[in-house]
């Protein structure tokens, strides 16, 4: 079971919780329990967003393992200049 | 495009009269060119003057003034050490007109005849008193420069007339001019305000003084009652706030991408004062 | 911090060589995008909307086909239909459908024999329009009423907050935004000192000196080539791909030298419309070279921002609680930075209630692009002006009010995430003990300081490095060389090799020759190609070891590399002489054949980069006047490579910053056109604008990178917008609020204080 | 659109090609004798990427006609080096790192030779007033105006 703390708007696709425990291994393991959890956040998630793993931000890399003791945040794609 | 290169005025003037679309005249072409390429005008002749002989040349009047010809650049006229040690007003503001590539090209004529109310190297020749020969069909005149503006990107000058020279008058003894202009970065802006002055001295009192501003009206302006403010005052704070006054009461500008109406009013009182400054010190011999 | 340790463990990382590409560079012999020609090739221009917002009614290039010597025009009707998301904003930007929606917005493009027939022939083309209602203000947009810019557009179902707009409003939002964590509201009860402000900045572009230039060619099967100056060939291959509807693999691009980016040069503009072009000429290569106006009017400038700040803070400079809300237009389509922006801007601090709203609106103005560190200047103007203004108000010294709050390994961000290894606190102190902090001022002079962040970027990376057959080595890599990267990755590859750094050959290579590579953005180029190489060049010196290995008859794991040769591990390895890279190479044909290591990878590792910087002014309290007297940049390299290089990403993004700061804007007039689009009154600042800049390089190593690199690039243009405000206020006590703080700004606030 | 017969010397060399009067040097130098040396950046006469001397005065070629230099001497970036020779400004330029992008070195390079010309000696404030007219949007200056100082520094000693 992997914690992910989403950001406050969120909260409309989760009944107002804001950390959401799912089954997962993986980035994309996780990011499909959410999706499947909460299918509000589908298109949000499909839009594009990055995870944060024990504070690395990581843009897109769904092969990357998070572990049931791994800091994981939702966060707004990012990318720079 | 047809491209000429007369060898004296009178058939750079027969090929403007005769031409029956847009003309340009190119010197410095540093308007021109960008005009050009921008696609703002587009001239159907384009007649080079710079193959007229004499049109390089600064020389000294009998009179003990100046011609400077009309193909003289920026760089040329800084590089003058005579005319810049009489004129230091007039030479400087030229000298600000653009980069220093721009000065191995730019010109006063051009600079002058573009129309700009902001052109740097205007008011310090209306300051100054300066006149230009125009070459047209009916033969040559003389014009003080001030009228040689007619508003935004136009000229007092018929079909076919082309400035020839430029003339200074003798700059005599206790005598000292000066030019500012703001801009917002150091270099490479065109003037947001600009003021000249040109004044001389009988010991520590102002006996003659002239005052133009540039970039507040639609054509640079002769501002006599901010030259009447100096004129008989040894330039307290009294005679600089009564030209600032009169600077100010002369301004009409425009809002636009530079400046803004209050701005430019406010801050033509304040380089008015500043170049009155200069000129003073200049007048009295002091660097 | 083991700072001198570090430097001394490198024979060449943190050395200064000349850069590879430096002789062709100062000789003219460099090819940048518009140097580049190819038999039988075109020229092509582009027919521009001059409306901000106009119904594109009719467009008839009859005129312009019967001139001899036009090849081909092309309309949005050459393109694909069916696009959707970002591929059709692209499309659409690319070449207006049946609606133009900003001034500059490219309607039609034309090909002839000469450059100069192009322009004529654009000329002919004539476009009937019916003028629409237009908005560029952000706020304007923002507000009840303002004329829908492109309806439809929106997919509020990604909006992260709850609908809180008016429908009218909302016609304009693209993206609704919301996240934070705490308390805010018991934060500032708190607080001994609650203070809020609204903080608006104009757009800027990234003002690059080359004009967007490529040429492009397609044939009818949809194959073609281009060469072009981009930051990213693979990105250009695939938005292009995208708005052409043919397959990316058909297209080959290479970059060009590149002659600035910022950002700017990670996307597409008129790159399409070359190869459309070229399709329609039967195949002939087609050069489009944008003009300076183009550029300004037509390329990817940044978003214009309006934002609300409240923050508060306890008297000892602690800070309780803070919120933002910002609203930022990036053009007629999705993608002002406002997320990234509210991301960065509490990311200095420790904050234990914080809430980010934002709001991305639609304006008519042209698509924006990436500028260095995006929206991170402009959250970070209105939050550390609101800082330091709060931290005058008690009495405390500002830089000592950002150490109490600083941020460091531990600490939850504002954005959520603990923080690892980061070097604020190493920077505030390195600031601190400056000696340009205890220069006396005079009157009408101020010091002003700020702060910025920047996450930094990983991104999909591939590289190559192949052991050349005499013993050099050869590094084929993805992301162009924008500023000195071709020596900081002969560097790591050298100092990896233990080779010499002339030994090392750097190409920057076209999309056929490497896996898929992101653009030199997001500061990742040092940092990700660099990680990649190194990567490459260990798996070299795996095999090469092996070669050894096997030539000696002993188990690879007994031999180990030591400067830039194999030898035995140890004494029991056996007893053979140093076999150099040289000797292996020499024969590596025959000993197994060719030795490369490559490395595919979205790379991971980042490590942020923080700054501060010190900026003394003087204000002219006449004309407003503010002049830069003395500048100072600390910022946190990780580990500086090529130290010259990184000292030049600081002093360039301090000088962008400045520009942004002072007089750089996009101008509208009331008729929705770009007042200022040449370089004239689009003022980037000039050399006699400026001081020297100095630059302390502070070295907390990242430990996601095999050399300790931070990526430098985008940090240093965050803090000057906010220092400078600071400067100004300590010089003449007026709090400005709108950027840039140009002369006529700053002499009314003068005068508006003075007049009470 | 009639053309014109232009002869003129580049480096040193007579060359000659047809122009349309409304083509710049610029467009003479880089479309018709391949010489991409010199940049447009603006074509305003604001950037100064396009910077050769014409009969020794340093000017903007984007603000000169292909026909005007008829009879005249052209120098650019491309004849600054001797053979394998760098200039000095060249070689620090490098050492400085006093280019990121490189795309405004040709004119700085053209600019501050002409300066150092005319005045061995120049203060910062004269090198950052006379290169007023070249942008550079990736350095900050410093490292060009350094780059200067040092080139004055050693042409200088060698004199």
């Amino acid at each position: 079971m992997v914690e992910v703390n989403l950001w406050s708007g969120l909260r409309r696709f989760t009944d107002g919780e804001l950390v959401v425990t799912v089954e997962a291994s993986t980035i994309g393991e996780m990011l499909d329990a959410l999706k499947a959890a909460h299918p509000g956040l589908a298109p949000v998630i499909d839009a594009g967003v990055s995870v944060a793993v024990d504070g690395e931000v990581i843009a897109a890399n769904y092969a990357l393992p998070v572990r049931p003791d791994s800091e994981v945040y939702l966060m707004q794609k990012l990318k720079g200049g | 495009m047809k491209y000429h290169t007369p060898s004296t005025f009178e058939d750079a003037s027969a090929l403007a009269a005769s031409a029956p679309g847009v003309t340009r005249f190119l010197a410095g072409g540093t308007d021109v060119l960008v005009q050009l390429r921008a696609e703002i005008v587009t001239p159907d002749d384009l007649i080079d003057i710079k193959h007229i002989p004499g049109v390089k040349e600064i020389a000294r009047t009998k009179d003990g003034g100046w011609r400077i010809g009309v193909a003289v650049s920026g760089a040329e006229l800084g590089a003058h050490a005579e005319l810049v040690s009489e004129w230091p007003g007039v030479v400087e503001g030229m000298e600000l007109v653009g980069s220093t590539q721009v000065q191995g090209r730019a010109t006063l004529v051009g600079n002058l005849c573009n129309g700009s109310p902001a052109a740097d190297s205007v008011p310090g020749l209306v300051a100054a008193g300066a006149t230009v020969t125009i070459t047209g069909p009916g033969g040559t005149r003389e014009l003080a420069v001030e009228e040689v503006p007619a508003g935004p990107g136009k000229t007092s000058l018929a079909k076919g007339e082309v400035i020839s020279a430029v003339h200074l008058p003798p700059r005599g003894d206790n005598a000292g001019d000066a030019y500012l202009r703001f801009i917002p970065r150091t270099e490479m802006d065109i003037a947001v305000v600009g003021a000249a002055v040109s004044l001389r001295l009988d010991g520590d009192t102002v006996t003659e003084a002239r005052v133009a501003l540039g970039a507040v009206a639609p054509t640079v302006v002769l501002v006599s009652d901010a030259a009447a403010a100096l004129i008989g005052s040894s330039l307290d704070d009294a005679a600089l706030d009564a030209l600032a006054a009169a600077a100010t009461a002369a301004c009409n500008p425009i809002d636009d991408k530079r400046g803004t109406v209050e701005f430019r009013t406010e801050v033509a009182g304040v380089l008015v004062k500043r170049a009155a400054r200069i000129a003073y010190a200049r007048a009295k011999g002091e660097k | 911090m083991p700072k001198d340790e570090l430097k001394s463990e490198y024979k060449l990382v943190g050395t200064r060589p000349d850069r590879p590409d430096g002789l062709d560079k100062v000789t003219g012999r460099a090819r940048y995008g518009a140097d580049f020609s190819m038999p039988g090739m075109l020229f092509a221009a582009v027919v521009r909307s001059p409306h901000a917002h106009a119904k594109i009614l009719k467009i008839d290039a009859s005129k312009a086909l019967a001139l001899e010597g036009v090849k081909a025009v092309v309309t949005r009707a050459d393109f694909p239909d069916g696009l959707t998301g970002e591929d059709w904003n692209l499309q659409e930007n690319t070449i207006a459908n049946d609606t133009a929606l900003y001034d500059g917005h490219a309607v039609a493009a034309v090909a002839a024999t000469s450059a100069l027939l192009a322009r004529d022939a654009a000329k002919l083309i004539e476009v009937e329009y019916q003028v629409l209602p237009h908005v560029t203000d952000v706020d304007e947009a923002f507000a009840p009423g303002a004329p829908a810019v492109r309806p439809g557009s929106a997919d509020h179902s990604v909006s992260s907050r709850e609908v809180d707009l008016p429908d009218n409003v909302r016609h304009n939002v693209v993206r609704e935004i919301e996240f934070g964590h705490g308390d805010v509201e018991a934060g500032f009860a708190e607080a001994d000192l609650v203070r809020e402000g609204t903080y608006k900045t104009e757009a800027t572009h990234q003002g690059y000196i080359e004009p967007h230039a490529c040429v492009g060619q397609m044939g009818a099967d949809g194959r073609g080539e281009m060469w072009v100056c981009t930051q990213g060939q693979w990105f250009i291959r695939k938005f292009c791909a995208a708005v052409l509807g043919i397959e990316a693999s058909g297209l080959r691009v290479t970059a060009s030298e590149i002659g600035g980016g910022f950002g700017g040069k990670t996307t597409i503009f008129m790159e399409p419309l070359a190869l459309a072009l070229s399709r329609k000429a039967g195949g002939r290569p087609v050069k489009l070279v944008m003009t300076r106006s183009e550029v300004l009017r037509a390329t990817g400038p940044t978003a214009s921002a309006s934002m609300d700040v409240k923050i508060g803070m306890k008297k000892d400079g602690t800070l309780t609680a803070a919120r933002a809300v910002f609203r930022m237009q990036g053009g007629a389509f999705p993608g002002s930075p406002v997320d990234l922006a509210l991301t960065c801007a509490f990311a200095s601090y420790k904050l234990p209630n914080v809430e980010h709203i934002g709001y991305d609106i639609l304006a008519n103005r042209p698509k924006c692009a990436a500028y260095r560190a995006p929206g991170a200047p402009m959250g970070a103007f209105a939050v550390e002006s609101l800082i330091d203004e709060m931290a005058r108000e008690l009495g405390l010294d500002p830089l000592d009010v950002r150490l109490k709050n600083a941020v460091a390994e531990g600490d939850k961000s504002s954005y959520g995430p603990t923080y690892n290894r980061i070097g604020l606190v190493e920077v505030l102190e390195a600031t601190k003990a400056h000696p340009n902090l205890s220069v006396p001022l005079g009157p009408n002079q101020g010091r002003g300081v700020a702060t910025g962040f920047w996450f930094n970027h990983g991104g999909e990376t591939s590289v190559s490095v192949s052991v050349t057959e005499d013993g050099t080595a050869t590094v084929s890599i993805g992301t162009p060389d924008i500023g000195g990267l071709r020596a900081s990755i002969a560097l790591m590859v050298a100092e990896t090799f233990g080779i010499g750094y002339d030994d090392v050959r750097v190409n920057v290579v076209e999309t056929g020759a490497l896996g898929f590579n992101e653009p030199s953005h997001g500061s990742r180029a040092t940092f990700a190609s660099g990680k990649a190489a190194v990567t490459s060049a260990q798996s070299c010196i795996k095999q090469m070891c092996q070669r050894a290995a096997d030539k000696w008859g002993i188990d690879a794991e007994a031999v180990e590399w030591v400067d830039g040769a194999a030898q035995p591990a140890g004494p029991n390895a056996g007893k053979f002489p140093p076999m150099t890279m040289k000797e292996i190479a020499e024969t590596m044909g025959a000993t197994g054949g060719p030795i490369s290591g490559h490395n595919e990878t979205t790379m991971d590792g980042v490590g942020a980069s923080f700054g501060t910087h010190v900026v003394d002014v003087e204000v002219d309290p006449e004309t407003g006047r503010t002049t830069i007297l003395r500048y100072l940049v600390v910022q946190d390299a990780g580990k500086a490579v090529h130290p010259s290089y990184v000292e030049g990403q600081y002093q360039g993004g301090a000088v962008q910053g400045i520009g942004w700061a002072l007089n750089e804007e996009y101008v509208y007039g009331k008729d929705g056109r770009l007042q200022n689009p040449i370089f004239l009154d689009y003022r980037v600042p000039v050399a006699s604008d400026l001081p020297m800049i100095d630059t302390v390089i502070v070295e907390v190593p990242n430990p996601g990178h095999p050399y300790g690199v931070r990526g430098v690039g985008e940090t240093g243009i965050t803090p000057p917008l906010p220092a400078v405000a600071n400067a100004i206020a300590d010089a003449v006590g007026v709090r400005m609020k709108h950027l840039p703080m140009n002369p006529p700004k700053v002499l009314a606030a003068i005068k508006a204080k003075a007049n009470g | 659109m009639t053309k014109v017969h232009v002869t003129t010397t580049v480096n040193g060399e007579e060359v000659e090609f047809l122009a349309d009067p409304r083509e710049t040097l610029l467009d003479c130098l880089r479309d018709k004798l391949d010489m991409t040396g010199a940049k447009e950046g603006c074509g305003t006469g604001d950037c100064g990427a396009c910077s050769v001397t014409v009969d020794g005065t340093l000017v903007c070629s984007c603000l000169v006609l292909g026909v005007e230099a008829q009879g005249k001497k052209v120098e650019t970036v491309e004849g600054i080096a001797d053979g394998e020779e760098l200039h000095p400004l060249q070689r620090k330029f490098i050492e400085h790192a006093a280019l990121q992008c490189g795309i405004c070195t040709p004119g700085f390079l053209v600019a501050a030779k002409n300066l150092l010309e005319k005045n061995p000696d120049p203060t910062e404030t004269e090198i950052r007033y006379w290169l007023a007219g070249n942008l550079c949007r990736c350095t900050g200056y410093d490292k060009i105006i350094r780059a200067v100082q040092d080139a004055a520094a050693e042409m200088r000693g060698a004199a």
